[in-house]
């Protein structure tokens, strides 16, 4: 499965980028293992996942075309 | 209901003027139901943080969560108060400080519903919407906002 | 504190108009301590009362007592809200059905000041301030307002 | 005393004015009761006094000048 991860806030300075692949990966939880790989910064921020723009609570089976997210405490208003 | 239920576009680009604001009131007056308008306005504060002064937020969202997310929210509200409209605006992109970012504004028949669905609804969009915003200093650093 | 105190005159000749309140919030956007604004509007209502309806609301008031209990009031909430500022409108003579009959608008660095005191400043206008509406109707017929 | 007696809201339809004038009255006590026999629909009617536009609860010995108002329920807003 490739997966696209789309990032917001202070979390696209880590990634220098709104969005990043990853090529063959089969749940979240593998998602945020390569990417703390790729990306160590990722380790000191807070943030929740969501899923095809539904936030998760546990470790979620990717489908094709799923939609990641790394959402970092909203600050709207 | 379809209206109610519509997730419409919350997002402006840029501030939110007070020209907006008064269009919006004066499309309200041809509805003779409407006896009380609840609105909050949030306003970038030019803050002064240690040497360094905010001079503009910069927003950004996760749009097409936000939509949803809105549109869930609406439907909370309207569930919960004898509302008889309510519109929702937040900006996107710079806003200097002393312009207004957020515009809630709720209208009902007496003034109690009006009044406690917009203080909700301020709280919801802080609380639900993938929104965030980046403060922009005087010097052209910047730092991500934090809400309380 | 000058500010706070004064007396000054709450009462329009009419309608409030929407271009009145974008002006107000215009005022505002130079005073870079705000981050929120709390607005109430009351609108007159087109209500049927039996066979009748309203067509418009006529204000009277005791004026030179109306100033004296709004600085009073005033002063209760500046005292129990960290508020930057405050501005009461309220019509008097004749609002059509559609039209704005009262404006209250308070203004604090975050929200919960703002809207908790625009809140009971509503209800202390409604409460303590000597004013009467007279709701006309379209037959020309009238009766005298009740508030809740 | 000479007393000047403002009236409001719906006493003015009573009165057919929005003052009335009464000669050698005392205090407030002796001014309703002239005006309730002036205008006995006055007797249906709810109203708070204020003398020197504060409300008074008692009677009210007047003073030269004093300026008696008669206000019905409020209803702004």
């Amino acid at each position: 499965m490739q997966a696209t991860i789309k990032m917001f806030g202070k979390l696209t300075e880590i990634t220098s980028a709104s969005s990043v692949m990853i090529d063959d990966v089969k749940d979240t939880d593998e998602v945020i293992s390569i990417l703390q790989q790729r990306y160590p910064g990722l380790m000191q921020l807070q943030y929740i996942i969501a899923v095809d723009k539904e936030i998760i609570h546990n470790n979620t089976i990717l489908t094709d075309h799923s939609i990641i997210a790394l959402l970092p405490p909203y600050s709207g208003g | 209901m379809n209206y109610m239920h519509s997730n419409k576009n919350i997002f402006i680009q840029g501030a939110i003027s007070p020209e907006h604001i008064a269009d919006s009131i004066a499309k309200h007056q041809s509805k003779y139901d409407i006896g009380a308008h609840g609105i909050f306005l949030g306003q970038v504060r030019g803050d002064n943080i240690g040497e360094r002064k905010v001079a503009a937020i910069q927003y950004s969202s996760y749009e097409d969560m936000a939509m949803g997310k809105i549109g869930v929210v609406r439907e909370t509200i309207f569930a919960k108060y004898p509302l008889i409209c309510m519109h929702i605006y937040h900006s996107l992109g710079i806003v200097k400080s002393g312009e207004i970012c957020l515009f809630v504004f709720t209208s009902s028949a007496h003034r109690k519903p009006a009044i406690e669905a917009c203080e909700e609804m301020v709280e919801l969009i802080k609380k639900e919407i993938p929104i965030w915003g980046k403060e922009i200093f005087e010097d052209d650093t910047h730092q991500w906002k934090k809400n309380k």
